[in-house]
């Protein structure tokens, strides 16, 4: 045996305490960003962009936007995706036009209806997901579409006005502080949403299913019960989220809603930037979809182009994550 | 049937599509016993196992007697878990992106409130009883910030946690079944874990363990069942064999361990590396010969473990490389580079690293030498396929069907096609760590000889490793490892399993004295 | 003059129910339509107002006895570029491009249809004072100038001659910016030292871009008393703007187009008034400008359907629910078929 | 000493891969299902649908979604989503309006411009997304929507007419067995990608960095520079389909192009179904577009409404891949 030199180095030290500056600014990143925005846009205009009015608006109108961010990062925890959500949130509107506006139907078996409408869109994304095995994204978009074909024909393609004031009253009228409710009832999901993914055991599990399905089973996780009801849940969110769209514009048409798609996801992955960076999260989400509507807002009370919105937006959300990946000393993101 | 039998597996059949995994095995675990199942690569281990847990579902007649009682088909994990037994299973069953505190509780059994867990508590229970076996995990740390043994120690912990939990635990009783826990763990830490066993035995319960260590079965099991193709061969008990005895009823027929014919002779170096260093360590030179096979070994922790990355440009080091007069600096190696230079790498990540599994062997195995396949038309599709299909042949690879997808061999077959992949481009350098980790005897040995004919072909071969038995096999020189840089050689008559765990636990507490 | 009459007397022009203006001479339409094919491709069937225009036009066709054929689609290039290559392949003998299709997306196949002998129309597309892309034959134009006249002066008489307003335009539409720009000037002429501000959305964007706009453009300027969605499907999305923003009853919505569930909302008092135009009458205009067309006539100087204000006044005749073609009685019938010699 | 006795049974000899039925039937069940509507259709509708007007008709119109499709599938293979490529086409058939329409400038600088925007944005995903480390969906969403925005500046909302007819000729009105050119240059492409991914080191490349990047990376395959030039050729291809697009409108509008997002992800995800199954192919690609739109096609000249189209699409996606599946024992998809 023969013996090299010796080195002479001290033992690595241990780790270092876990709270650090550099991880919460990566948390707060975003907020901070936001905080700016106001700032900016109080500096230049400061009668009508601080007043509480303004933020109260923009706190209410974005609720189902919010909505339904919540309902698809459920499938996002586990690993899926769902782009039938805005095709959900459009079917449960326009099943309200219908049969509250047109047919006279009472709310309460209205809501029931338009709600049970997610669960089975959900069901059915869930079914041909895990009973053929087939990804995920190709399966929603193709449900979405039928959805899309189905509202055309429950509506014959027309917009029905006339929902009743009882849920517009539920939904925008009524107000909490100046903000109507809707904002709560959307915050009040982003905290039970929040709750469950973060102190619960269910939570959780969603979490384990999406980062590794083999390894779930191997632990006994159902993963295709959690990965059911995933979608489900995204469904039903999604259908609520179509509560409130009929009961903010007090009508039903069966095409705009689908345009919340896109931004829906926007949000969904910028919220995974902030707050549990890494993570999809609920008050991430939120976060996201106010800052995003910050800006929008600031830019449209300048009187600021059309076109302006989009590069904005486009803008900040690739600027925005890329900010928070250099905090982080840009490594890579892994969601799934 | 013995009498005080916890479990009866009777007539255990499980099949994968037209593949029939499992033949009809029957066995029975008594109470307080450390219960070896032992089986070439393939021949149905895990499988039994995961049928055991509920994860495979067995074919109807297929009978699970825990406690005197019949479980329901299909299994129920939970059931099964609740009951008492408790599992590590073989690549441990962890979520490498989170955390260590996530990992212990989602899954486990006894968490009291499923709806509020308080994190920081729970954290708290963690560190306590990572404490009770003298570890120190930081709770809050994910997976994959971990060394490899931690993230045993985790799931092994997660397992006796399990245990205690369970409705068997509380009367000190359950079943611990533990698949291949010891290739992450240095000597030591196999001697503590035996410990473990030991003491949870002692207290009634029972110990399934999977391994492919002969030494480890002699040292540890009171029986053991010895499987091949599905089938069980015989139940051997440990105190009244031999260890020849035991690995021919694996291997169902005689092999002899493969025995270097180790050169002495001075050869001209292949490699020169000079002032090489990886992360804080100081740096140090190293020289591999032409047709030398050089061992690195040392404990989790020394540093030798990333010396076969750093040298091929695929993890961050400085210092200088000469190999066939070209000076190359390390800091700025890229492993396209390296390979270019002629050095190979085969990682021990097998199927995260080495090769892609949801391709064919055929894609896998001649992705280094594409270039040779190009024909007038474009890359030669039937040429590549008539390849690999030689390749398989030469080492051996079964199935001999290398349109097959990667993922879909055996874990020794895999290593077989990885190896030969790099070997068919006759490198200058050949870095390999731990390349047959799980694998099975027999495959070891064709595995070694195969690294012999390249070494003698004059390929340069760097070995790290902590299986001191493969060292002793292959290696003309081993440098043993402590604190990020060589601190023993070993050469020719010096190498023997004893001295090198020897020289791992000499040269860390010197160094640990020398920085005091 | 004054400004005040001169906005109450366009207001006046638009509220008594329609009559029948000949757009030209008589002529045998039997005779001259025997044995031809007319294909019309809409943007897209999936909106209402395209899907009423078509059932009139149809109803307009069946009467006379010829053949007339919709091609359903969903506002898909490809689709409309399968609906010409139809039109050319099963020997039509004219194509009607309607309901604010832009010809000029189509332009090589509408050069080939025209090479292969088809007549070519627009339908309730460009404005009156817009020309035609130079690939159609015939356009039947709508008036909405005139439209935006009305809606201009409107909003002046309605908030006592001290309109603040808020215009919602859509640029890629065709016709909107001879549109806007007619309220622009309107409002302009009547009251030149008033405050009024143009919101731009593209069509794709209403759903999202629309409230928000609206929301910001009230809370940047409390004082704007008048929103004018110049199309219909637009007020949707400022009724819950002006919700959310405290503004309902303070801010009216008057809009144009004649959609059933507008005409609701003018009934249900969220819209205060909105311009209508019969489609049923608006389809059977449409076909004589095209009978036109094949007859060898000169084109109607526009198309020939009446705009109808409806307000609280006269909203109980478009229906409840209302629907495309109550309320503005049927003086049309009687006029096209005897302008058509079916009588 | 050497002593080595395997207890191997004699070496089997190399089995040539075994041409089973079953494989076959995965491979081409697709093209089946689209003879079967062919069948259907041509039954029910013997002259004009039978026509080869019709069918030439079918193949022109379609080129511009087979490009945009064969884009996509490029960053697909190797891992990433392109999310931006309806943007970039509309992008350049947008800067053949502005330019070579409504500003004069001749077609070969047009064409220039065009193709180097997709390369433009096509090198800015690839910078936000290696340089930061951003998942490739948030990057390809905020770059799409910030184009639009350019779009949107650079048109100012107008649909622009008046593209040099030397490229409508070239495009669709020459033709070649009836068949506007369109067709042949998608085909064209289709076999370049098919060549590329099937017979080429790049190709074979691109797909193991999609399997597998830490794979890739430590067999010297340089993997930040082949997902770099993914992106960039998604781009370009792109921005060639909006040349297309152009073509064959004769016209520019800021809007319409981008509805080719969702059919073109469609039939990506769908033609990995087909030809070689599990894998994003280039012709796989071209027959899920042809099948879908043949259904489209044939229920439009039945005259079924509107929404009838959309249960078809959504349901004949979801179906095609569900049978697909079922032909293979329902194993799980790994595309990436
Ligand atoms: N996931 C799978 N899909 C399809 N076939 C598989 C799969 N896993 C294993 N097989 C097949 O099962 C058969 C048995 O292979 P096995 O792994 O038992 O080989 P082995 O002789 O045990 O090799 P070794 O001893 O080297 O580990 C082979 O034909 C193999 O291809
Ligand atoms: N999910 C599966 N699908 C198909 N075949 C499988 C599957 N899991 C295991 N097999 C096959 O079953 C056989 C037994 O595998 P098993 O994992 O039980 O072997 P083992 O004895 O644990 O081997 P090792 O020592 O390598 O861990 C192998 O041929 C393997 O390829
Ligand atoms: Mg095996
Ligand atoms: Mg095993």
């Amino acid at each position: 045996m023969t013996t090299l030199e010796m080195s002479a180095k001290p033992a690595a030290p241990v780790r270092a305490p876990r709270i650090n500056l550099k991880q919460e600014g990566e948390r707060f990143a975003l907020v901070g960003a936001w905080l700016l925005l106001i700032v900016i846009f109080g500096i230049l205009m400061p009668d009508s962009f601080l007043s509480w009015r303004n933020f109260s608006t923009m706190f209410g109108s974005q609720a189902v936007l919010v909505v339904l961010t919540l309902g698809i990062i459920i499938p996002l925890t586990s690993g899926d995706f769902d782009l039938s959500g805005a095709s959900t949130l459009t079917m449960s509107s326009m099943l309200i036009g219908v049969l509250n506006a047109r047919d006279g139907w009472g709310l309460a078996p209205t809501l029931v209806i338009a709600l049970a409408s997610g669960l089975v869109i959900g069901a059915v994304n869930a079914f041909f997901v895990l009973y053929f095995r087939i990804h995920s994204l190709i399966v929603t978009l193709g449900v979405g579409t039928f959805v899309n074909g189905l509202i055309l024909w429950i509506s014959k393609s027309q917009t029905i006005s006339g929902v009743s004031m009882s849920l517009v009253e539920w939904v925008i009228i009524n107000r909490l502080f100046g903000i109507p409710l809707a904002f709560f009832y959307a915050l009040l999901l982003a905290a039970v949403i929040w709750y469950v993914l973060e102190y619960t055991i269910a939570g959780r599990r969603l979490l384990f299913v999406g980062r590794g399905r083999e390894v779930s089973r191997l632990n006994g996780i159902p993963v295709d019960r959690v990965r059911a009801i995933s979608f489900i849940i995204s469904g039903v969110i999604a259908a609520l989220a179509g509560v409130f769209y009929a009961g903010m514009t007090g009508s039903a048409d069966p095409l705009s809603g689908l345009n919340l798609l896109l931004p829906a996801f926007a949000a969904a992955f910028l919220g995974a930037t902030t707050i549990s960076p890494g993570r999809f999260n609920a008050f991430g989400a939120v976060i996201s979809v106010y800052f995003l509507v910050t800006g929008i807002t600031g830019l449209t009370m300048l009187g600021a182009d059309a076109y302006v919105q989009n590069l904005f937006y486009g803008g900040a959300l690739v600027i925005a994550v890329a900010l928070s990946q250099l905090v982080r000393n840009r490594q890579p993101q892994e969601f799934s | 049937m013995s009498d005080n039998a916890v479990l009866h597996l009777n007539n255990i059949r499980m099949r994968f599509g037209n593949f029939q995994a499992l033949k009809g095995v029957s066995l029975s675990i008594r109470r307080g016993e450390v219960f070896g199942l032992l089986g070439q690569n393939g021949s149905g281990k895990s499988t039994l196992i995961k049928v055991l847990a509920g994860f495979h579902q067995p074919e109807e007649g297929s009978e699970v007697i825990l406690w005197g009682q019949t479980m329901p088909l299909p299994l129920n994990q939970m059931e099964i878990k609740k009951r008492g037994v408790a599992f590590v299973h073989q690549h441990l069953g962890l979520i490498a992106s989170l955390t260590v505190v996530e990992n212990m509780r989602v899954t486990a059994l006894g968490t009291r409130t499923p709806w509020f867990v308080n994190w920081r508590r729970e954290a708290k229970r963690v560190a306590e009883q990572f404490a009770a076996f003298g570890l120190s995990i930081d709770p809050f740390a994910t997976i994959a910030q971990l060394s490899p043994v931690e993230r045993a120690f985790v799931a092994i912990v997660r397992a006796f946690e399990d245990l205690k939990a369970s409705d068997a635990g509380y009367g000190g009783e359950g079943i611990l079944v533990l698949d291949e826990p010891t290739p992450f763990l240095p000597a030591e830490d196999v001697k503590r874990l035996f410990g473990l066993i030991r003491s949870i035995v002692a207290s009634g319960a029972s110990v399934v363990i999977v391994t492919h260590d002969i030494d480890e079965v002699r040292e540890i099991t009171d029986r053991v069942a010895v499987l091949r193709d599905g089938e069980l061969v015989d139940i051997l008990e440990t105190k009244v064999t031999e260890r020849q005895a035991i690995l021919d009823t694996i291997v169902g027929s005689r092999i002899d361990a493969f025995a270097k014919a180790r050169g002495v002779e001075a050869r001209p170096p292949a490699v020169t590396v000079t002032g090489i260093a990886m992360g804080r360590a100081a740096p140090f030179d190293l020289s591999i010969g032409e047709g030398e096979t050089l061992g690195v070994t040392g404990l989790i922790g020394s540093g030798f473990a990333s010396l076969p990355y750093a040298l091929f440009g695929a993890v961050r080091a400085t210092g200088n490389m000469v190999l066939d007069g070209r000076s190359i600096d390390l800091s700025r190696l890229t492993p396209a580079a390296a390979q270019a230079l002629g050095l190979a790498l085969l990682p021990g990540d097998r199927l995260g690293a080495a090769g892609v599994g949801s391709l064919s062997v055929t894609d896998n195995i001649t992705l280094p030498v594409l270039p040779d396949h190009r024909g007038l038309l474009g890359l030669d599709r039937p040429g590549m396929l008539r390849t690999a299909g030689h390749l398989s042949e030469l080492h051996d690879v079964r199935p001999r069907r290398p349109e097959l997808p990667l993922g879909s061999l055996s874990g020794g077959n895999q290593q077989k096609v990885l190896l030969a992949k790099w070997l068919q481009t006759k490198p200058r350098l050949l870095l390999l760590d731990e390349p047959t980790q799980g694998v099975d005897f027999g495959a070891r040995q064709q595995i070694f000889s195969a690294l012999d004919r390249a070494a003698r072909d004059g390929t340069a071969i760097l070995c790290a490793s902590t299986d001191n038995e493969q060292l002793e096999q292959i290696c003309d020189r081993i440098l043993v490892f402590a604190r990020g840089r060589p601190v023993v050689e070993l050469r020719g008559a010096e190498i023997t399993r004893k001295a090198i765990t020897e020289a791992c636990f000499y040269s860390e507490s010197q160094t640990a004295e020398a920085a005091e | 003059a004054d400004p005040m009459s001169d906005a109450k007397a366009i207001v006046a022009d638009h509220e008594t129910m329609p009559v029948f203006t000949p757009p030209g001479d008589a002529f045998d339409a039997k005779a001259c339509m025997a044995g031809k094919k007319v294909l019309s491709i809409p943007i897209s069937m999936t909106i209402p107002f395209n899907v009423e225009l078509q059932k009139g036009m149809a109803a307009a066709a069946k009467e006379v006895g010829f053949t007339y054929t919709t091609w359903d689609n969903q506002l898909k290039v490809d689709q409309w570029i399968q609906g010409v290559s139809q039109a050319i392949s099963q020997k039509y003998d004219a194509l009607d491009i309607a309901g604010g299709l832009n010809p000029e997306v189509l332009g090589p196949q509408l050069a080939e249809a025209r090479a292969a002998g088809l007549k070519i129309s627009t339908t309730h597309l460009y404005d009156v004072t817009q020309d035609q892309f130079k690939g159609v034959d015939y356009s039947a134009k709508v008036d909405f100038s005139g439209a935006g006249k009305l809606l201009a002066a409107w909003a002046y008489v309605k908030t006592g001659g001290k309109p603040n307003v808020l215009i919602i335009g859509s640029s890629d539409v065709l016709p909107s910016i001879p549109f806007v720009k007619s309220i622009q000037a309107e409002l302009k002429a009547l009251c030149p030292e008033c405050k009024q501000k143009h919101l731009d959305v593209p069509v794709s964007e209403w759903a999202t871009k629309i409230q928000p706009g609206v929301q910001s453009a009230l809370l940047a300027d409390p004082t704007i008393n008048y929103i004018l969605p110049i199309y219909d499907s637009m007020s949707q999305f400022v009724v819950p703007a002006l919700r959310i923003t405290g503004s309902e009853g303070a801010v009216k919505i008057a809009s144009f187009n004649g959609t059933p569930f507008v005409l609701d909302m003018v009934r249900e008092n969220h819209v205060q008034m909105d311009i209508g135009e019969s489609l049923g009458w608006a389809g059977y205009a449409a076909i004589d400008n095209i009978m036109r067309m094949m007859c060898g006539l000169p084109s109607a100087a526009k198309l020939n359907v009446p705009l109808l204000i409806f307000d609280e006044r006269n909203i109980k005749t478009a229906g409840i629910p209302a629907n495309f073609n109550d309320g503005y009685g049927d003086a049309h019938l009687e006029g096209f078929r005897k302008l058509w010699k079916l009588k």
